[in-house]
């Protein structure tokens, strides 16, 4: 019972933030509906079982990526985060505007259609049921994993993270001319 | 999941007694037992927080020698009650160049924040609302919430001294959780598991026992976990984004009334939730600092009393902390966390992860006691 | 897990709950018992009495943006070492004590080494950032 | 012998650990870490070695193969789909490849610590050195076609590093992206090939591949229109294409050569470009049922030829040896296409010893008097008598003097193709392919001898040219201050130990390799006896061995077969001895042709005999003083010769196209579309008077405008409706 | 309600979500923002399928490293977004046409 109603809680709430953070037309609302769809998808994890994931989640998401997010609004200046019915280059507004919506949502339709196709055959193909289930602590198995079956992907993610913040660390370091 | 308050229960017959009133239907029961004993603590979490500011301004006025808040009450102990009305009849003011969606949501985020930490808080061993696999782990996550909102409160006021409280309160937080979580990270290698119970369990017996004389690592780590902590929950001398000398009131300057109130309480909610953390990391827990083995309901009920006691007592610090030491000016804050901070908190990580491998998961004490 | 086992999770979302409910139980309050007297400059974004020039929302200095950026690298580091170090006292009294240290130090050792990169090139300091890195940048 | 992965993997490893190694502490360790990625190289040769001996003089049967596979990740639950194989697949020609690529890759490193001391991109060079020679080493050894795209796009972006080395220099810079994007033209197909036979046979293992040929898994599967075997066979061929810079596609290797000489020799003849024929041999069967083998044959025939004439016409002494490359991989495609899978894989084998050979000659002539243009050059033989008898014994092989490896090799190649030309009742345009090779075969012979001859004959035109920046103070009078060469084990060891290796017999047993002269008798035929097309049916239902595991099947002594002429997996060819004829003429006329075009180099540039020009120019003297006239009057040759012109198309479509394209596609697009827009005008509209023509190659424009608009998200939404439309055309 | 399928279907919407953001909007930080919703839609997809198809774990430590990778790929284009601001004083993605400055 309860977890049906965690399931449509965080569902509800992860579609709806996301759907939110396609249509609002404030960029900062946009970063605020995606913190509410990532942490609806912690729900999901959470009634999936995924505990670890699930904080995992809400850790790298809520914690670094959103806040980094806002981070980088504020410092592109506020010039461009609310929508612009027109800029002195005649661009699209920065939120798009009707026609970028009508092309994005064509191509959406174009993905859904392809991947309703794909959806049906796997779940047609799996029944929709837990197989055996019972993995009363993911943290130890993932630890496990992490360093037996996939202890190179561990190291090299360490690697990656390094590369990420030499790179982002040079990338955004302010220069003479900027 | 381990122990919960719902399992503890279940080993006692009138929890039987209680299931067949609820229809045999476990998850209602569970449900109901969960909100009851989630309203006891946001009340008594409410009530602390509450006489947290009391006890500030008292300890405050003893400090400085002088009388402190004795109107309200005996000794001035309503104070608080008086606070929380005058902030209910405030005008609720909001800047028109604020955005409004922001501006509600902010204290919201932060109330959450704290709130959802106080599932895992463990009073006792048995008094545990939810023991989660990845207890801790769980407790820095949701409460990076508090940075969000932080962050959120200063940008939504559109102004300037919200602002830059709230872009230093969230690096800030944000800084200060890398060393808190190294520390933390120190605990779960020493206890093997992240659950409160997992930690606690591993700190039973004497006060030799407890983490934080385990090993000499984990009593530097304590330190820098409350040093982190302390400066995570915005206080003083780390309170650079509500300084009043410099930025009026920081973030919330364009607060009023209860959302400010929500501010205030989530702060204070969470400066007992990190020092509850401490202690049940470090301190032991529930656990005295002496061997008793009767599990009984007074038992756990001793326990909580032991547990809030410890975690008062780091709160005493904590406030001390505040009157006895000068604000850090904004380079020293980052260059504490990052030059300091970080890397001793590494080495501490790096400390345990040999000494567990060195002395097979021997403590100290265990090494010069001899073990069994 | 049983859905029953999934039980263990309901206190976080009671406790949320009672965080909504309370904050708009509080707010429904507020509108019950505060006076309403709106007036323009009440309403303005205060900056000591002077009358607010432009928007808050404007360019902010990059330090945060860096100080952002080793947060995340080294939230994200420590996401993947809880695991590990959540079996470590296992590994040990499995006696694969020495495997699971070399993968650990190892780890570690990469996010020192950013850490040590960002230190080096002056990222960490918050007031000199600038000055130095025009120096290495040339 | 056991083989478990413990002796396979550091053919693999040990170039990656010292590329690692190189890659962070490289500048703390002496002389930057050089000698540990040569000894690395060494390391992938002794393993290499061993396989090798084991595959051609050991115990196991022709066909022996070992598979060795892993699960990288499996989300499958059981099923066979969304699971990822990765593995090594090693049979007699991976053991070949092995030994020359990491032999060949060893003697180049051991060069460059020569040719790159004391260079300022020394450390950098031997960073990005090693960990091209593994990703080669993996893409030979790996079992599946995703595996070797992974190494395929590693050797790209190394090649761009290698070819950019020289960062500061414009030229280098632009070479290096456009080898990139170049290649990547073809990769795109490369990876969309791969996905189709991913989608359908939910593998890209080569074994999978190959049983569902066999047990007809391809047939009536439709992409597009077009049918499935055909589909992915071309898209592959086109990523082979693109890596092996064949004709539409060549532009990038000529301008390849910026980098340094050694990283050059690396990609020319050991790795990069062979990777494409590698696929192509390894797709073989796929290639025949596709039935594209025609196309394969014409292209390579286009590029033998084209690049042969190209590079009659160059003086820099790398760039003949580039336009070389690009002629001779022709050859390995030829082929490739005409059924000669033998022989084109023999070629990829010779043409890398002989050709890293070149090039490495080419390297320390040009390091010893640091010069590269051929006309500044001439008589170095007395002063570099090494490197002269090395670069001879390659130019021989190259040009298909009998005895040497590239006569044995090429001649196969021409003789099946003129089989496939002539006398297998195809299409009789397809006689262009035969005719062709044949006339770049003389070209190949005449432009080698023409470098021989301007490099190391004739009187030395070095003049004033001093060799050693720091020797002004040296006696001028003499004219020269080459240093006489001395035999230094890193300079021309090199060089001589792979001149060896140019003489026919090793590849061929037999001196001509025409059967004609046995030296070793039919028995040391061992490339013919090894190397086969994959014969298909053997793969259905094969077992595969764990990652693990030792190697326990039974193994017979080596047998010995014959060399068929090989039409994919269809069995030996029932038109024998009209393929036997097809040899015999082809060993004929490619000797004289050769032979020809040796002598017209000769009489050239030794005799100077030939003179059509001479009354145009006062005297040889006037012409060699000034080197510009000994090009301009050779251009002058060869447009009395009526080559000009198709040398003109060749670098319009150089220029005129695939820079342009490079730099800007819509740009080139519209200027040819003017063009036609323009002929249009005045053919079309002038003289029926209808104006709507112009006007509908304007709405054009302005829809490829739109296209190219440089907009990331209009990209995004073609590549989200391409991929859509491709997953509802194959049907899963 | 709750099985694989369900799961799909939210993971596709979150998908299509993301990708019309990608698509229709112009400022680069809502991009970024759309490709961490596709990159979850794609975690919440290997987390299903490890609880209903394959029962390992696998999809869990799959969908870690995807955080890891989204968390780093955000800081190092944000870093570009900051940088590309700092020189074009926009963050308007149809600026952004040139490969140098």
């Amino acid at each position: 019972m309860f977890i049906e109603l965690l399931f449509l809680t965080s569902a509800l709430l992860t579609v709806g933030s996301a759907i939110g953070a396609a249509v609002t037309r404030n960029i900062m609302h946009s970063c605020v509906f995606l913190l509410g769809s990532l942490l609806g998808i912690a729900g999901l994890y959470a009634t999936l079982g995924a505990d670890f994931v699930a904080v995992s989640q809400i850790m790298v998401y809520v914690g670094g990526v959103v806040i980094l997010m806002l981070f980088a609004v504020m410092l592109t200046g506020g010039k461009d985060f609310v929508s612009r019915a027109q800029n002195l280059l005649g661009l699209a507004p920065a939120m798009g505007n009707k026609w970028t919506y009508t092309i994005g949502l064509l191509t959406a339709l174009v993905v859904v259609l392809t991947n309703v196709k794909l959806i049906t055959n796997v779940v047609k193909a799996y029944p929709a049921k837990v197989i055996g289930n019972d993995f009363p602590s993911t943290v130890n198995q993932i630890g496990h994993l992490l360093v037996k079956e996939h202890v190179l992907a561990f190291e090299l993610s360490s690697v990656l993270l390094l590369g990420a913040l030499v790179g982002a660390a040079i990338i955004a370091r302010p220069r003479r001319q900027g | 999941m381990n122990q919960t308050i719902v399992s503890y229960l279940s080993q006692y017959e009138f929890y039987d007694v209680l299931l067949n009133l609820f229809g045999n239907n476990q998850g209602l029961l569970a449900f109901a037992i969960y909100l009851i004993v989630a309203l006891v603590v946001v009340g008594f979490c409410a009530t602390v927080g509450g006489l947290g500011t009391y006890a500030e301004r008292k300890i405050s006025a003893d400090l400085q020698a002088r009388m402190g808040p004795n109107r309200v009450g005996p000794y001035g102990l309503l104070q608080f009650l008086a606070d929380g009305v005058k902030m209910l009849t405030k005008e609720d003011i909001m800047p028109y160049t604020a955005d409004k969606f922001l501006f509600y949501l902010a204290p919201l985020l932060a109330l959450v924040g704290v709130f959802a930490t106080l599932a895992v808080l463990p009073w006792s061993s048995g008094f545990m609302m939810a023991d989660l696999n990845v207890g801790v782990f769980y407790l820095i996550a949701i409460s990076s919430l508090v940075g969000l909102a932080v962050f959120l409160g200063g940008y939504a006021s559109n102004s300037k001294w919200s602002m830059l409280g709230g872009m230093r309160g969230a690096s800030q937080i944000i800084s200060y959780e890398i060393p808190v979580t190294l520390s933390v990270l120190a605990i779960t290698l020493l206890a093997g598991g992240m659950s409160f119970g997992t930690i606690l369990s591993h700190q039973e017996g004497t006060i030799v026992n407890w983490f934080i004389f385990h090993n000499p690592f984990a009593f530097i780590a304590f330190f820098v976990y409350g040093i982190g902590a302390m400066a995570e929950t915005n206080r003083a001398p780390f309170d650079l984004p509500e300084a009043e000398s410099e930025l009026v009131s920081g973030y919330h300057t364009e607060y009023t009334g209860l959302r400010f109130g929500f501010f205030a309480l989530a702060e204070y909610i969470e400066v007992f939730v990190v020092c509850g953390v401490g202690t049940a990391l470090f301190l032991g827990g529930g656990n005295l600092p002496f061997n008793i083995s009767i599990d009984i309901i007074p038992t756990q009920f001793a326990q909580v009393v032991i547990f809030v006691t410890k975690t008062c007592l780091l709160y005493y610090v904590v406030i001390w902390a505040r009157w006895t030491l000068p604000r850090l000016r904004v380079d020293q804050l980052m260059s504490v966390c990052w030059k300091y901070l970080t890397p001793i908190a590494i080495f501490n990580l790096v400390g345990c992860a040999i000494w567990l491998v060195m002395f097979n998961g021997k403590s100290l004490a265990d090494l010069v006691f001899g073990s069994h | 897990m049983t859905p029953a086992q999934f039980d263990g999770l309901m206190p976080i979302v009671i406790l949320m709950g009672i965080a909504v409910v309370m904050f708009f139980g509080g707010h429904f309050l507020t509108v019950l018992l505060s006076p309403k007297k709106p007036s323009h400059l009440k309403s303005m974004p205060y900056e000591c009495g002077e009358i607010p020039v432009g928007s808050a929302w404007s360019s902010f200095n990059i330090r945060f943006y860096v100080v952002g950026l080793i947060f995340i690298i080294f939230d994200v580091e420590s996401v993947l070492m809880f695991p590990v170090a959540a079996i470590f006292r296992e590994l040990v009294d499995m006696g694969h004590g020495g495997y699971a240290l070399i993968i650990f130090l190892s780890f570690i050792s990469v996010l020192l080494e950013g850490i040590g990169y960002c230190w080096k090139k002056g990222d960490l300091d918050w007031v000199k950032s600038y000055q130095v890195s025009l120096k290495n940048n040339k | 012998m056991e083989y478990t992965v413990g002796n396979i993997a550091p053919i693999f490893l040990a170039p990656v650990i010292a590329f690692v190694i190189n890659a962070f502490f490289g500048r703390k360790l002496p002389r930057q870490g050089d000698w540990l990625a040569t000894l690395s190289i060494f390391i992938s040769f002794i393993f290499s070695a061993r396989i090798f001996g084991d595959f051609v003089f050991g115990t196991f049967a022709t066909d022996h193969f070992i598979h060795k596979t892993f699960t990288w990740f499996d989300l499958s639950h059981g099923a066979n789909i969304w699971k990822v194989n990765m593995g090594v697949y090693i049979d007699n020609m991976t053991a070949i490849m092995l030994l020359m690529v990491s032999g060949v890759a060893f003697l180049i490193h051991l060069f460059s610590t020569w040719y790159m001391d004391h260079d300022e991109k020394h450390g950098r060079f031997f960073t990005f050195l090693p960990l091209f020679t593994s990703a080669m080493l993996g893409m030979v050894m790996s079992d599946n076609l995703f595996a070797l795209f992974c190494f395929w796009e590693v050797m790209g972006f190394c090649s761009y590093s290698l070819i950019g080395i020289y960062v500061k220099k414009e030229a280098a810079g632009d070479a290096s992206l456009k080898a990139f994007m170049t290649t990547r033209i073809g990769d795109v197909f490369l990876l969309l090939g791969i996905v189709a036979l991913w989608m359908v046979l939910g593998s890209v293992a080569y074994v999978d591949i190959y049983a569902a040929i066999a047990e007809g898994k391809f047939a009536g599967q439709t992409v597009i229109g077009i049918s499935l075997a055909t589909f992915t066979a071309l898209c592959i061929f086109l990523g082979a294409m693109g890596k092996s810079a064949q004709f539409p596609l060549h532009v990038w290797l000529p301008d390849a050569m910026m980098g340094p000489t050694p990283g050059s020799a690396l990609i020319h003849a050991a790795t990069m470009v062979t990777a494409g024929v590698w696929v192509s041999l390894r797709m073989y069967p796929l290639m025949v049922l596709g039935d594209i083998t025609w196309f394969i044959a014409v292209i390579g025939a286009i590029t033998a030829f084209g690049a042969a004439t190209v590079a009659m016409v160059q003086t820099d002494i790398k760039a003949v040896l580039a336009y070389s490359t690009l002629s001779q991989l022709g050859y390995m495609i030829i082929g490739v296409g005409v059924g000669s899978y033998n022989a084109a894989f023999m070629h990829v084998i010779t043409h890398a010893v002989f050709k890293a050979c070149l090039f490495l000659s080419a390297g320390s002539i040009i390091h010893t008097v640091h010069e590269q243009e051929m006309p500044k050059l001439g008589g170095l033989r007395k002063y570099m008598p090494y490197t002269h008898f090395a670069m001879m014994a390659c130019t021989l092989a190259i040009a298909g003097i009998p005895f040497f490896s590239g006569f044995v090799s090429k001649d196969r190649i021409l003789g099946d193709a003129l089989y496939f030309g002539f006398m297998s009742g195809q299409n009789p345009l397809l006689a262009i392919v035969p005719i062709l090779g044949f006339a770049g075969a003389g070209l190949t012979a005449f432009y080698m001898f023409r470098m021989m001859f301007l490099t190391f004959y004739g009187e030395n035109r070095m003049g004033h040219h001093d060799a050693h920046g720091e020797d002004h103070h040296g006696d001028h009078h003499h004219g020269h201050e080459i240093h006489h060469e001395h035999l230094d084990a890193r300079q021309n060891v090199p060089l001589l130990i792979l001149a060896i290796f140019t003489l026919g017999f090793w590849f061929a047993g037999s001196l001509t390799g025409q059967g004609i002269v046995k030296v070793f008798g039919e028995k040391t035929e061992w490339f013919k006896v090894l190397v086969e097309a994959p014969k298909v049916e053997r793969f259905v239902n094969h077992p595969r061995e764990a990652w693990g595991s030792t190697d326990t099947r039974v193994k017979t002594e080596l047998t010995k077969a014959r060399y068929d002429h090989q039409t994919g997996y269809a069995g030996p060819n029932p038109d024998e001895h009209k393929i036997h004829t097809a040899h015999v003429i082809g060993a004929i006329a490619s000797i004289i042709i050769a032979a020809l075009g040796v002598l017209i180099a000769f009489l050239m540039y030794i005799k100077k005999s030939i003179k059509p020009l001479a009354t145009r120019f006062p005297g040889y003297t006037e012409v060699l003083r000034n080197k510009y006239y000994f090009d301009n009057f050779y251009i002058d040759v060869l447009i009395k010769k009526g080559l000009l012109g198709f040398n003109r198309f060749l670098s319009w479509f150089d220029m005129g196209i695939f820079d342009r394209y490079a730099v800007d596609g819509a740009a080139a697009v519209n200027r040819v579309l003017f063009k036609a827009s323009k002929w249009f005008d005045n053919v079309v509209v002038d003289a029926v008077g209808v104006d709507g023509t112009g006007v509908a190659v304007n709405l054009f424009n302005l829809v490829l405008r739109i296209i190219q608009s440089g907009k990331i998200q209009f990209y995004f939404v073609m590549l989200v409706v391409v991929l859509a439309s491709y997953i509802w055309t194959v049907n899963i | 309600m709750m099985g694989l399928a369900s799961y799909l279907i939210i993971s596709l919407i979150l998908f299509v979500v993301g990708l019309v953001i990608i698509l229709s909007r112009k400022n680069i930080v809502a991009i970024l923002l759309g490709i961490e919703l596709v990159l979850n839609a794609a975690a919440l997809n290997f987390v299903a399928y490890s609880r209903y198809v394959t029962n390992n774990l696998d999809g869990h430590v799959f969908s870690l490293f995807i955080i890891a990778i989204a968390a780093a790929e955000s800081a190092i284009g944000l870093a570009i977004v900051i940088r590309f601001f700092q020189i074009k004083e926009t963050i308007h993605i149809d600026e952004a046409t040139q490969l140098r400055n």
